[in-house]
């Protein structure tokens, strides 16, 4: 028994045991059917702090560790410039060992940070009103999808061939069991935006929506004014990067509808992509239909401010299979975690994240442009992560600038799997990849054979 | 003290900011350069401007508003808030685990991927199943994930008239909803009056419609289902797939294994069961674990094992497809690792004996002060009715404020259905028996104080840092964002 | 919320442990036959008997009963509450800092030997002094260093009558008592009406007795020693040094530099002037700069450089020995380092700038609510006089007590000792003009409520986890330690 | 002007000097002399928080980082197994910004934890009173040589020779203020301990106390008992590593008048022998002459209990001058991590550390005292760390061990650069040292040429 985590002491046990009238632990689990107990599991000894340490630091040093890297490598993770205070502060138990405010009277710390959280949310997306978290940007997108079926009772659902690749995936799982049809939308192969005519042509009589990236996977800036303009009928769903944000018209200028995204990039670490930070805003008019928590504001019993969960009736615990989504836990620490970036970098601080790496992505692009071997793959305008083409192979540039701890680009065709992505690698840069390394990696790029 | 309530946004003043960047030589381009004029933002969205102090003071602030697992008992019903260690923090933070990109080729992460590797293999073991996905985010997303999986196989059979999931009525709501969300119409089946599952009315409610019949076991009522075999039974006879809710397997572990019991697919709750932060609501992750004739169907990618090399495996042919994007929550999945190495097989045995001892302790306690509906003995928490409060004109919702003036995180309560003014009551394995007894003497004076000046207790709480909030207010005058 | 008072010792229950150790085999040799039998201790140590999440709940929850500067404004004159930055510790919790041992050859840790060095120049041309040690644990520890220079300075020169040092009369308590610590006499001297040392009497106690002067500048009133060139001279042309405590340094870094105002010794606190944390106390350092003419004398060892190569030099004959064990509280350094590094020049000149622009505001603001006795500007802090209290039968300790009430850690009170009933604040560079404002906005209110109920004031505070303390009673019945 | 520390904005700079009625900051500098200013440091520019983490970093990495490391070196650190939920405690902004406890009412997560200590203190040493820290061992035997000056009002002092060579320089250091003489007490050559015939030879009309290592230098386990015979008449300090009273007398067992040590071993750090925390603890009657901070239990107004800074009349800030010690901030924070530490190991962990290094030791001892080219240097028993004897050079042994990833053992003669310690190593073990690592380093160590 490891017995830094369970007190009970032998005697302690025997006095509980007597208290409860039973012989043995046993015993309390009699109704077990016996036949089919089992024995011994067969699994580690349990380890010495000591030991899982020395484990888990083997484990790690099999990894390149990106922290030594000039990493050039995006599709909806990135890697960008993390204030230190922010670990320091998310680490306190008091916001990492609390649950879901389910007592609001001790969870202020939690529901003010959420209010917090989904006022950032509003500003930053031009939204009426933004849920606490989603999982990710592509179980946002999935889920509204999902709110866009329900709303309009509609189950034909259009989705940007150049969205995220992942996220197409995901929204294709999500369709299946309410039997949503979902139809892609191409993009032109020349700029690498949606092409409106195939949009125009496929809105149907029963197609709820549509939703597409802005910026899309190529790195694109979407003319979201257009794809508006022909979507007057359906509900539009814009999937972002919110970084873009800080420099981009936000979507709700555009009168979008929904609008989700990948919120990693604030202050979150790469983590395999395993820290995400799903949002999800909406027009007021949908907010009974949103998913996930939402927090409002109050009084209490003496007349002072403070916040609780509202609007609970759309969720499981209430509603049950009525219920808008099935989400229950969400990613509210990833929520703080970006809620305390941005009130460090702020106004100001966001605005620069977003010009530097747009800047620094420009820069590289246009020297990458002039190379003999190597072009852009799309003439559309792009914001911190651009497409190129190239007559060597995708893998070999990877393969050849691991060499030189650069990590990056991307092979498309990963990603894609879509053999006309063969020669195209996407290239992310931000305002963490200094000039030097991005010089660096432009000189690699083109001599390499 | 006085407390602060500013928010964020009311603090700082324009021009402060958190944060320094390096001095660099940045190209000097306009913006309309890069981007079409008319896409560019004009108005900045209004975030704060603040130094960091001033954040780190609002935030250290705002956290001591909050009751934790850290600073008291928290026997927050079907929730499993047992102490999370110390260490597994310490190991998340290991930067080569931090510092990974999704899309990094495998080879350069081959230690995380074993570390997934190994999680896989002891989750399957420790529940007996065959496989085991890491990606769903949290318990509802992995019932998401194995619902679909359980549509993928009737489909696959051809199998397709099955459009209808049985749930207990006493079932935690994302089953139902996840039900829903997967296309299937929900039928409840009652509980009997032992508070199990009616096994009469659930076989007369099987059908060739029946897709699945979602189950957790022990139930929300903290029973376990000694029927479990004939449900089974009965179910696979009807071709009916059994879904486990994981989120009470903190009381079997060890002891008896889902897959052993029958289950064809479940989900793990890494952030209940296998001890990971919380979080205020997440991260968590959702883990599913399948029998052989599900693994076909298993979302993409898979961590594999092929002589020495770990890899992703996206050759499911007949996938639900993904889930969520790249391969899970992985911070989350570290932490989980690292508790079942600091546990390993006997660790994670004691701890389930151990919360069902302390549920059982503990239960007994609370029967001489509240009805307790269903049997005599529990697994590791049971629900309590708080019915008996009504005699002073109180509720549970009192009690529960009650209990925090005293430092005490209540019970999950109003849930399961099924229980009048239930209070469930989970104290976990981490617990000692000295803070038992504390929350038994706590309950007894609430419930003298009930006696004597009820009203009081109906404006409890007097000492948190708010008294009783106004939901309905905050549902009528809705005020979900601050506006200058 | 209740408070939970226990101690430590009556949590817990025996038999319980927070820790594991690696599983071994590990010989058995009897302790009979490892050491005598004699001395084998026969009662354990009453030590706790917790695991860890006791542990981590009872450390939790005791650290939420101290105010700190994350928490709030923290204006302890003389004591530079600065904020403490957050990267400092993660730097100062680099593995390749952390894990190294003081034994470890030279060779093994030259990027800690070069942090050193780096500290060292970087001290030295702050301060305008020619070398720099980094072993003193304090800023006494470093006066103590300071002064035993100044001694071995004296009797290397034969000049060995030189037995007395002068310390102003507002002089902080460490410089007499290290002064005396160091075997001299010591004498006071006055202040003049405007708050500085009285020239004319440190004049004429000038003799060939005097070894030193002990001097802060500006002092301890936050009044910069005008005539400071005078005295210098004087003090020079009589044999005697002059000492410089660093503890006000905050306000003069890239305006003034103590060696060029003639001073010979100084320490610095890091863990005021160089944002390390105070850590409830310590550990600080209190590293030493002196003039050429006394680094002949510097402990050993002192970090040398060579072409490329640092090193420990203990070549120094005529050292005053060792100080501290091994070579300073070199967490601290990491720390210190960082900030310099983070702030640069102009960083650090802003930091006195914006400490002095600090102090004069509030001066000005506070000066229309109490007596200020000295001047009408200060730097980087300024001392009250709380006699005004008297009126409605108050004291400065009822004020400070009172602020407790409004989150507000009280000033320095009491001292230093020439002014009545004292209150020396120091506001520092990194609160804001708001905060400012709302201790003002503070003070106000604790003034009229002085007017109006002054009985209440004076059992202020009514909200801290305690109310105030009766430290008579603890003087009296002293309890300094728990027994069963 | 590094922005994220100074809140200023150029607006509020205004603001406030128009406040101030000051035309510039400038201004508020007037009476700095013109002739002595200082117009630019000779520093580097300020750095973003990535270029102070590159920095860091690099320093860090030319560094033998000892996590890596077997480490057999001693000498008044240890490396120990260190429980992790310390440090995520004592990072905590409470704990770590807030300063000495001047006001006691928001202050108690302090003062409580310092009377903790203080209990801990008394009961490991078996002393009636202990203050709530001093810098390190050696200064704090320092300060209890100046105390025995102080009671005793004689100015001579005996230290044994085996004493830590740096606490015998540090001594000398403090003793040369008030003219005290430090006379050093042999050790025998052969058992390593104090020979009590030259301490009873050295003790005079004018000695105030003797000051003694427990263990010593060596390793070596001094028989108090027989000192404290021959010492009746004057002040007998104890300096100890307090691991070793896990298993060994306390030193209060012996009557002995002071007891110092270096606790660092209490979960501390090696951090370059630059996280030490001084222990000082004596007997009642001599509480009043004790240096440093004392906490003391009280009642507030409402009568409950709390805890306040007491005997401050012993202090520099009161007494000035006559104070008992010039010793203002301590080492507090180290103080809190050996009190989590030793709440985590209790009384059965710190058992099992002193047992777990005694026997590991002596294992090595053993093992190494067996070789044809090896002896143990001396014969009085030894705790965790031991003396041997080699016929090679003790530095190259050092440095064979380096290349394999060994730390240790410590050639003696660069510490107490004595001729006749030409040969001898001083080997240390403790619980963090592995069987295996034992085991390898002995048969390293006699594969040496
Ligand atoms: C019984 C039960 N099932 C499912 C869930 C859903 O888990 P999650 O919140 O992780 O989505 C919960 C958790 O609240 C639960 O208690
Ligand atoms: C003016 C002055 N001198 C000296 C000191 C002593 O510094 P330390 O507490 O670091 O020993 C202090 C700190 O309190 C001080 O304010």
């Amino acid at each position: 028994m490891p017995k830094r985590y369970i007190p009970h002491t032998d005697g302690e046990i025997k006095e509980m045991l007597s208290s409860i009238g039973a012989k043995s632990i046993e015993e309390l689990f009699q109704e077990l059917p016996a036949e089919k107990r089992v024995s011994q599991l067969n699994l580690n000894k349990g380890l010495s702090e000591t030991d899982v340490l020395r484990k888990m630091k083997e484990w790690s040093q099999r990894n390149a560790d990106l922290e030594d890297y000039s990493v050039f490598l995006g599709g909806g993770i990135y890697k960008h410039l993390i204030p230190q205070s922010i670990q320091h502060i998310v680490e306190r138990g008091e916001f990492l060992t609390a649950y879901t405010p389910y007592q609001a009277e001790v969870s202020q710390g939690s529901l003010q940070m959420f209010y917090e959280f989904q006022t950032m949310i509003c500003e930053i997306t031009g939204m009426d009103v933004a849920n606490s978290s989603m999982y990710d940007g592509g179980t946002a997108a999935a889920e509204a999808m999902l709110m866009s079926f329900n709303i309009k009772k509609k189950d034909h659902y259009l989705v940007a061939e150049s969205i995220h690749p992942e996220y197409l995936k995901i929204i294709q799982t999500y369709a299946k069991g309410p039997e949503i049809e979902i139809e892609t939308v191409q993009y032109s192969k020349e700029t690498g935006m949606i092409d409106l005519e195939d949009l125009k042509n496929k809105i149907k009589d029963n197609t709820a929506g549509f939703l597409m990236g802005y910026t899309n996977f190529f790195g694109i800036i979407e003319d979201v004014k257009k794809v508006r303009e022909v979507t007057k009928e359906i509900l539009l769903t814009v999937s972002c990067n919110p970084v873009t944000l800080g420099v981009l018209k936000a979507p709700g200028d555009y009168d979008v509808d929904i609008v989700t995204g990948e919120a990693q990039p604030f202050g979150g670490s790469l983590y395999l992509g395993g820290m995400t930070l799903g949002i999800f805003a909406t027009k007021k008019k949908f907010m009974r239909k949103m998913p996930g928590r939402v927090i409002g504001k109050t009084t209490d019993l003496d007349g002072n401010p403070g916040y609780v969960m509202v609007l609970q009736t759309r969720e499981q615990h209430i509603r049950r299979d009525k219920a808008t989504s099935n989400i229950c836990s969400n990613h509210a620490h990833n929520a703080l975690v970006a809620t305390i970036y941005l009130s460090l970098l702020g106004k100001a601080g966001l605005r620069e994240v977003a010009i530097q790496s747009l800047k620094k992505a420009h820069f590289l692009a246009e020297r990458i442009d002039r190379m003999d071997r190597y072009d852009l793959a799309f003439t559309g305008p792009f914001f911190n992560e651009f497409t190129i083409k190239s007559q060597n192979d995708p893998k070999y540039i990877r393969d050849e600038m691991i060499k030189e701890k650069v990590m990056g680009p991307l092979p498309l065709l990963e990603v894609t799997a879509k053999d006309e992505h063969e020669k195209f690698s996407l290239v992310a840069v931000t305002e963490a990849n200094r000039m030097e390394e991005i010089a660096y990696f432009a000189s690699r790029l083109e001599g390499l054979l | 003290m006085r407390r602060d309530n500013k928010l964020i946004f009311e603090k700082g003043a324009k021009g402060r900011v958190g944060y320094t960047f390096p001095d660099e030589n940045i190209p000097n381009y306009r913006l309309e350069e890069m981007i079409p004029q008319e896409q560019i933002r004009q108005i900045s969205p209004e975030l704060p401007e603040c130094n960091e102090v001033e954040v780190v003071r609002h935030f250290t602030n705002l956290s001591k508003l909050n009751h934790s697992i850290d600073n008291g008992f928290y026997p927050l019903g079907s929730c499993t808030m047992k102490y999370n260690p110390k260490i597994n923090e310490t190991v998340a933070m290991i930067s080569g685990f931090v510092n990974l990109h999704p899309y990094q080729p495998e080879s350069t992460y081959q230690g995380a991927l074993e570390l997934m590797y190994f999680l896989q293999q002891a989750l399957a073991e420790i529940s007996g199943m065959d496989e085991v996905t890491l990606q769903p985010a949290a318990g509802a997303h992995g019932e998401l994930t194995g619902m679909s999986l359980i549509r993928a196989y009737h489909d696959d059979r051809g199998d397709i008239k099955r459009n209808t999931v049985i749930v207990p009525d006493s079932a935690h709501g994302t089953n139902p909803a996840t039900a829903a969300m997967c296309g299937y119409k929900v039928k409840q089946v009652e509980s009997d009056e032992k508070g199990r599952v009616n096994l009469q009315a659930l076989k007369e409610m099987l059908n060739e419609e029946i897709a699945a019949i979602m189950l957790t076991n022990p139930n929300t009522l903290g029973l376990f289902e000694d029927d479990i075999l004939e449900i089974q039974k009965s179910a696979h006879e009807n071709g009916t797939l059994l879904y486990y809710d994981g989120a009470n397997m903190n009381a079997i572990m060890g002891k008896i294994r889902p897959g052993d019991m029958g289950f064809d697919v479940l989900h793990y709750n890494l952030h209940k069961t296998f001890s990971t932060p919380h979080g205020m609501g997440g991260p968590g992750s959702g883990a599913v674990g399948v029998k052989a004739k599900l693994a076909p169907y298993l979302p993409v990618p898979h961590v594999k094992k092929d002589e020495e090399l770990y890899y992703l495996d996206y050759n499911i042919p007949k996938t639900i497809g993904k889930i969520k994007g790249y391969y899970g929550n992985f911070n989350v999945l570290i932490r989980a690792a690292a508790y079942i190495l600091t546990m390993g097989a006997d660790g994670i045995k004691s701890a389930s004996e151990i919360a069902v001892l302390n549920a059982n302790y503990l239960r007994n306690k609370i029967a001489k002060k509240f009805k307790i509906p269903f049997g005599t003995k529990c697994m590791h928490e049971f629900v309590a009715d708080g019915s008996s409060l009504k005699k002073y004109g109180l509720k549970t919702l009192d009690f529960a404020k009650a209990l925090l003036d005293y430092g005490v995180h209540p019970p999950t309560v109003y849930f399961p259905l099924i229980v009048h003014e239930a209070m469930m009551i989970e104290p976990t394995e981490t617990e000692s028996k000295e803070t038992l007894d504390h929350f038994v003497d706590i309950v007894e004076k609430i419930l003298e104080q009930a006696e004597k000046e009820p009203d009081k207790l109906k404006k409890a709480p007097y000492t948190t840092p708010v008294r009783r909030l106004d939901e309905l207010k905050a549902n009528k005058d809705l005020d979900v964002r601050y506006t200058k």
